[in-house]
């Protein structure tokens, strides 16, 4: 249900969808600091519902995903399944170096080395972990995102830009010595 | 009773919230952030690519004279550091001999593209 | 609190089983052989006083699969019971009926190291994904992930676009 | 009344219009309120609406082998009870629409959105949905008896079944909340958990099921059934304010009326406002308790807190009222 | 009402980490459940076999985002043990002082999960405000909230200034006294007594014959600390005490844990003022001798034990890690059943699983000696699936 800001009505939608964006968090195998750091940005420290920011339980009511970890073998297919149950638009932001590059993981043999393997990565953030600050940066630019996504039409015209890698070859092999 | 007073207490005082945006989270000059290359003073030795745990660091071929220790080298590598893959440990900064390699207390940053590197 | 054990005590209630030798600060291990394993675990329990399992480590050193038992009790002294099967065909009896926690180890043990445990009420796949290959132990010292091939997981890739 | 005054009634001032506006910003307000005694700042005075709208916008997803029609007719039901059941309680002065009865009627409206959340759950086909339908029925037959009766005590002390003719009695006599404390202490309980508040947030257990029959909403389905369930929040605490605290009425003769009117809207806002305050802090200040507790807790002392009330007043009846 | 399955997980709210369980219930009531909780595994040990003693303390240390410094403490005494080092004294006590700082902030997050488990998240929001004074106070001494880097083999990275440590010292009030406050909530509260009074009881014979550690296993009136048991830096020369309870129960459990938040107020007090002076760190060799040590380590959770083996280089030839929450799935299954669906995530909870370490087990029900089928659950579509046929039969 994206469209042109066009009619009032679309416009109000936009607006709104800026205004609320409620995330789910979803552990792909990381170290569970990024989804400490994650529940840290709930507390009164810093408090996200100021922007609107709801953490569901469900996938079905959330529009931005928070995907931790360097996505196991195992959860791979879990989190694909997350992400298939969202309703449109819908977003993924990858948090810390697991979910944009492993991490410290990178190149062991349980792990796909990257959210961005099993789903469409939006926004990276880097840390390990990230501090909440840098989350909410994270977010914010993901709302930037959301925004200029609106302006052009729909999320696709980003993906006609930028096309993604069409690798499937496992990275299972390059175990770093 | 010590929730309902604290609850109340609470209503009245002022919230404990950073309003992050606006006012800024202290961040202690100890704190390990982005990553950062004096690009003068390294000598190229590598060994900074050698320690970093998730190999974020590769060499780069850059060819450039430095000083060290009074003496004029000429390097021929220069490091380039992936910043969404770091980690932040500061091993880097622990082991490089000239202090060309360190981690600043700035916030790293959040973007779409993941390939971006420090150099 | 009862004092720690000492050397001597343990090679006296030992005897028969296997040899004693220190092993670092307050630790004891005894060697012993896979058929006498699980008299010598009911007779460290009984002797010994030692109540708690600390852990099963397992090791592979090239020449054979160790298992190493780590008990302690209420003298705080640490006694591991440690044992080696033969890497080609690696089996032993399970323990999980005796020692209650060792079902979960030995699971562990079994993907990682293929050793089957005989007698284990479901030695399934535990930390390994369910379509990692059969027969590969990522944790034997010969196991290196082949570049290129599948180690599972992969069927739920991203599509391109 | 004539025709076009009965329109803006209904649909404008103080109908639907004022309904969904007072909804949106009473859950503002319940949030508000909540992250304050939680010491943080909580959500801007748009953020209702502009999760309403989200909402709204967001994919529909049908879960798999469910009948759609239900699913999209459940939620507009459940809504258009609470809508409905809204127009009898007295807002500014008398409802237009009162009628000699209509306080069972507006239990009854107010009963349904329950009823239909236990029908969404079960169709969903989804398993946490499943268990938090069962468990907001059960819940309701917990919850619902003592609301009742609570609820009874004051018509049966004024000797009628209209709410607004309690309101009346009230102006006359006493507020209720004087006359019977420990029936409005169960009609708060009972109100908070008609609402699914902690500590009866029992169907939507987060850490437990998910979100309970909420779990396959999206779409508009969940921004209508959420649209209701502000709506009856507002409609609850107005009927509270109603029954117990003298509802809109003025106690002292203005004049003209228009002005009382006013008066009387103000004071119905005062008064709800109040209740919601006392229902947000019991939101804050407790936890979840399990559907077993909420049985033994609700059969034993809540239901006999409200038997004892209903007792009382008869009792009072019987030797003040009529004497 | 027939038997359903709940899946819960690997995605669930309650538990923030991946972890799978399926619990049979009739009605409200657990009949048994299937545990699947190997979603985290990386593949750290094998990992840790190939990278030198530098490269290796950052890749442990994030085994565990909570108990980050329990495992590079625990690894490095063991590298030292086995390399016959003795680190200086002033790295001892900053060693001490993080730990101890790790299991005020771990203690305190558990008490709000809890809370937030039970649907009393005003008691999260409380106690994670209070968390981020000891979280600043780890950033300021270390430069990282979660994964400090504070160890190397032979010492500690960094030195504490004078400043730093008047700015822990100044916290701390502040901190007993939001402690005292918990105190009586968690006393007082009648919903949380509702729901943690009585609820997964374990009895001392239990703890100890299903091998639960920690706090799980104090709550229980089982002394083990390993602290205690087997002194490690400087726990045997200050003075300090081991926390017990006799409830079993969660509530017991949350008294312990409280309990030893005050403790630890006042170990971290103590070093702080008697921080002695001196170096940091001592010379290393690159390589360690072959030798094998079992380090055992006293994490917030429980017991934390590596098991390691050294061959003459400068890599590990095995690592073993036990970590307290494997140790404790055991005794958690054995607390379920029986119990209400509405305990999952507080009992659970109570053990204070951190996941990443542990996922890899699948418990099965040993009470009754059943074998349950854990087969690969397609979390929604099977369970769906099986709604579906319960509903026909
Ligand atoms: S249930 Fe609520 S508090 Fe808990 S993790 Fe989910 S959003 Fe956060
Ligand atoms: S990025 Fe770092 S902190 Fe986050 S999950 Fe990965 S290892 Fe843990
Ligand atoms: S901080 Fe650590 S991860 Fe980052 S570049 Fe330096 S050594 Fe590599
Ligand atoms: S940054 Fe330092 S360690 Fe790295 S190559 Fe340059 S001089 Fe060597
Ligand atoms: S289960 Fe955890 S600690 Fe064990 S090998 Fe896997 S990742 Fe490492
Ligand atoms: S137990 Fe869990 S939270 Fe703790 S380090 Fe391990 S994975 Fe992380
Ligand atoms: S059990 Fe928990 S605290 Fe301990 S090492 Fe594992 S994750 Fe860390
Ligand atoms: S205890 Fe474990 S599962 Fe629970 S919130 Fe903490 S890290 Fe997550």
């Amino acid at each position: 249900m994206t469209g042109k800001p066009g009619n009032w009505s679309q416009r109000l939608v936009n607006w709104a969808r800026i205004k609320s964006p409620w995330i789910t968090i979803f552990n792909s195998g990381g170290c569970n600091a990024c989804d400490i750091e994650i529940l840290a940005c709930l507390i009164p420290r810093f408090d996200v519902e100021r922007f609107g920011i709801l953490a569901k339980g469900s996938p079905r009511h959330a529009d931005i995903l928070l995907v931790t970890g360097p996505a196991t073998l195992k959860q791979a297919s879990r989190l694909r399944r997350v992400w298939e149950q969202m309703p449109e638009p819908k977003y993924v932001i990858a948090i810390g170096a697991c979910g944009a590059e492993g991490g410290v993981f990178h190149g062991l043999y349980h792990v796909m080395d990257s959210v961005d393997s099993v789903i469409p990565v939006d926004v990276y953030v880097a840390g390990c972990p990230p501090r909440p600050d840098e989350l909410i940066n994270a977010v914010v630019t993901c709302l930037g995102l959301l925004a200029e996504d609106i302006a052009h039409g729909g999320k696709e015209w980003r993906q006609k830009k930028a096309p993604v890698s069409t690798d499937t070859v496992n990275p299972v092999g390059e175990v770093p010595v | 009773m010590s929730v309902l007073s604290e609850m109340l207490v609470n209503l009245l005082r002022k919230p404990f919230t950073i309003l992050y945006p606006t006012e800024k989270v202290p961040i202690p000059d100890s704190f390990r952030g982005r990553v950062a290359i004096t690009d003068e003073k390294c000598i190229g030795c590598s060994k900074c690519s050698l320690v970093c745990p998730p190999q974020a660091i590769t060499m780069v071929a850059n060819l450039r004279e430095v000083e060290f220790k009074g003496k004029v080298l000429v390097r021929k590598k220069k490091p380039q550091v992936k910043v969404f893959r770091c980690i932040r440990c500061g091993l880097c900064q622990r082991h490089c001999p000239t202090g060309a390699i360190i981690v600043v207390p700035e916030l790293s940053r959040t973007g779409t593209d993941r390939e971006v590197v420090v150099t | 609190m009862i004092d720690p054990l000492t050397l001597n005590f343990v090679t006296e209630t030992m005897k028969g089983f296997g040899t004693v030798e220190p092993a670092g600060k307050n630790r004891f291990r005894i060697t012993t052989t896979p058929d006498r394993l699980r008299d010598a675990i009911m007779h460290v329990q009984a002797m010994l006083g030692c109540d708690r399992l600390i852990t099963v480590s397992a090791v592979d050193n090239s020449r054979t699969l160790e298992l190493h038992y780590h008990f302690t009790g209420q003298h705080r002294t640490v006694i591991t019971i440690a044992t080696g099967l033969s890497r080609d065909k690696p089996v032993l009896a399970t323990l999980s009926d005796l020692l209650l926690p060792a079902g979960l180890y030995e699971r562990q043990i079994h993907d990682l190291f293929g050793i089957s445990f005989t007698g284990h009420p479901s030695l399934k796949k535990l930390v390994l994904n369910e379509d990692f290959p059969e027969n590969e132990y990522p944790l034997r010292k010969d196991w290196k992930p082949a570049p290129g091939r599948s180690y599972g997981g992969t069927k739920e890739r991203r599509e391109p676009l | 009344m004539d025709p076009l005054l009965l329109f803006i009634y209904i649909f404008l001032f103080p109908g639907f219009l004022f309904l969904f506006a007072y909804a949106l910003t009473f859950e503002y307000l319940d949030r508000r309120i909540a992250a304050r005694m939680q010491h943080r700042v909580g959500p801007p005075f748009f953020q209702p609406f502009a999760d309403l709208i989200k909402v709204l916008g967001k994919e529909v997803i049908d879960p798999d082998g469910v009948d759609r029609r239900i699913f999209d007719a459940a939620p507009l039901i459940a809504l258009a009870a609470v809508m409905t059941a809204y127009l009898y309680i007295p807002i500014v002065g008398i409802s237009p629409l009162a009628f000699e009865g209509d306080l069972v009627l507006v239990l009854y409206l107010l009963a349904l959105p329950t009823i239909l959340l236990f029908v969404l759950g079960w169709l969903s086909r989804n398993i946490f949905s499943a268990v938090g339908g069962v468990r907001a029925v059960t819940q309701l037959f917990i919850y619902e008896v003592p609301f009742f009766l609570a609820l009874l005590a004051p018509a049966l002390m004024a000797g009628t079944w209209s709410i607004s003719g309690i309101m009346v009695w009230q102006q006359q006599h006493l507020w209720c909340l004087f006359l019977q404390p420990i029936g409005f202490v169960v009609a708060l309980i009972g109100l908070q958990a008609k609402l699914e508040r902690t500590p009866f947030d029992i169907p939507e257990a987060e850490t437990e099921i998910v979100a309970g029959p909420w779990t396959e909403l999206t779409g508009r389905r969940l921004a209508l059934m959420h649209l209701a369930r502000d709506a009856s929040l507002v409609c609850g605490s107005a009927l509270v304010a109603a029954l117990f605290l003298g509802g809109p009425q003025v106690p002292w003769v203005i004049s003209p009326a228009w002005l009382g009117w006013i008066v009387g809207f103000i004071l119905f806002l005062v008064k709800t406002l109040a209740v919601l305050l006392i229902l947000s802090s019991i939101k804050v200040a407790t936890g979840r308790i399990r559907i077993d507790q909420l049985n033994r807790i609700g059969w034993k002392y809540i239901t006999s807190a409200a038997i004892v009330q209903v007792a009382i007043v008869l009792a009072m009846n019987y030797w003040w009222v009529r004497a | 009402m027939t038997e359903v399955i709940i899946p819960i997980g690997p995605q669930h709210p309650a538990l923030k980490e991946p972890v799978n369980f399926r619990v049979v219930a009739d009605g409200e009531k657990i009949v048994r459940l299937e545990l699947d909780l190997s979603y985290n595994h990386r593949g750290i040990e094998k990992a840790a076999e190939q990278r030198d003693f530098i490269r290796v303390l950052p890749l442990l240390e994030r085994v565990c985002g909570i108990c980050s410094h329990s495992h590079t403490t625990a690894f490095a005494k063991g590298i030292e043990e086995i390399m016959q080092l003795e680190i200086p004294p002033r790295a001892q006590y900053i060693r001490t002082i993080i730990a101890e700082l790790e299991r005020i902030h771990s203690h305190l997050l558990w008490l709000g999960v809890a809370g937030h488990e039970i649907g009393f998240n005003t008691l999260f929001m409380w106690t994670w405000r209070d968390r981020e004074a000891v979280q600043d106070t780890l950033e300021e001494m270390s430069g990282n909230r979660v994964h400090y880097g504070m160890n190397e083999v032979g010492g500690v990275r960094c030195d504490l200034t004078p400043a730093q440590v008047r700015a822990a010292l100044a916290r701390l009030p502040l901190l007993e006294e939001r402690v005292q406050k918990y105190v009586g909530m968690v006393n007082e509260e009648e919903t949380m007594l509702l729901r943690f009074r009585g609820v997964g009881k374990m009895t001392k014979q239990e703890a100890l014959a299903y091998g639960a550690v920690g706090p799980t296993a104090r709550a229980s009136g089982v002394a083990c600390d390993a602290r205690h048991e087997d002194p490690y830096l400087v726990y045997a020369e200050i003075p300090w005490e081991v926390v017990t309870d006799t409830h079993g129960d969660v509530y017991g459990r949350t008294c312990v844990r409280i309990g030893e938040i005050q403790e630890s107020t006042k170990i971290v007090r103590y070093c702080l003022e008697h921080l002695p002076e001196g170096n940091i760190r001592v010379a290393t060799p690159k390589t360690a001798p072959t030798g094998e040590c079992l380090s055992r380590y006293e994490a917030p959770r429980g017991e934390l034990v590596h098991f390691i083996r050294t061959n003459g280089t400068d890599k590990v030839e095995r690592i073993d890690i036990r970590t307290p929450t494997l140790a404790n799935w055991t005794s958690v299954a054995m607390c379920l059943t029986g119990q209400n669906i509405a305990d999952i995530p507080v009992i659970v909870a109570a053990i204070d699983p951190c996941l990443s370490c542990t996922s890899r087990i699948t418990v099965i029900d040993d009470r009754e000696k059943k074998k349950n089928a854990i087969t690969f659950d397609e979390l929604r579509e099977r369970s769906r699936a099986r709604w579906h046929a319960e509903e026909r039969s």
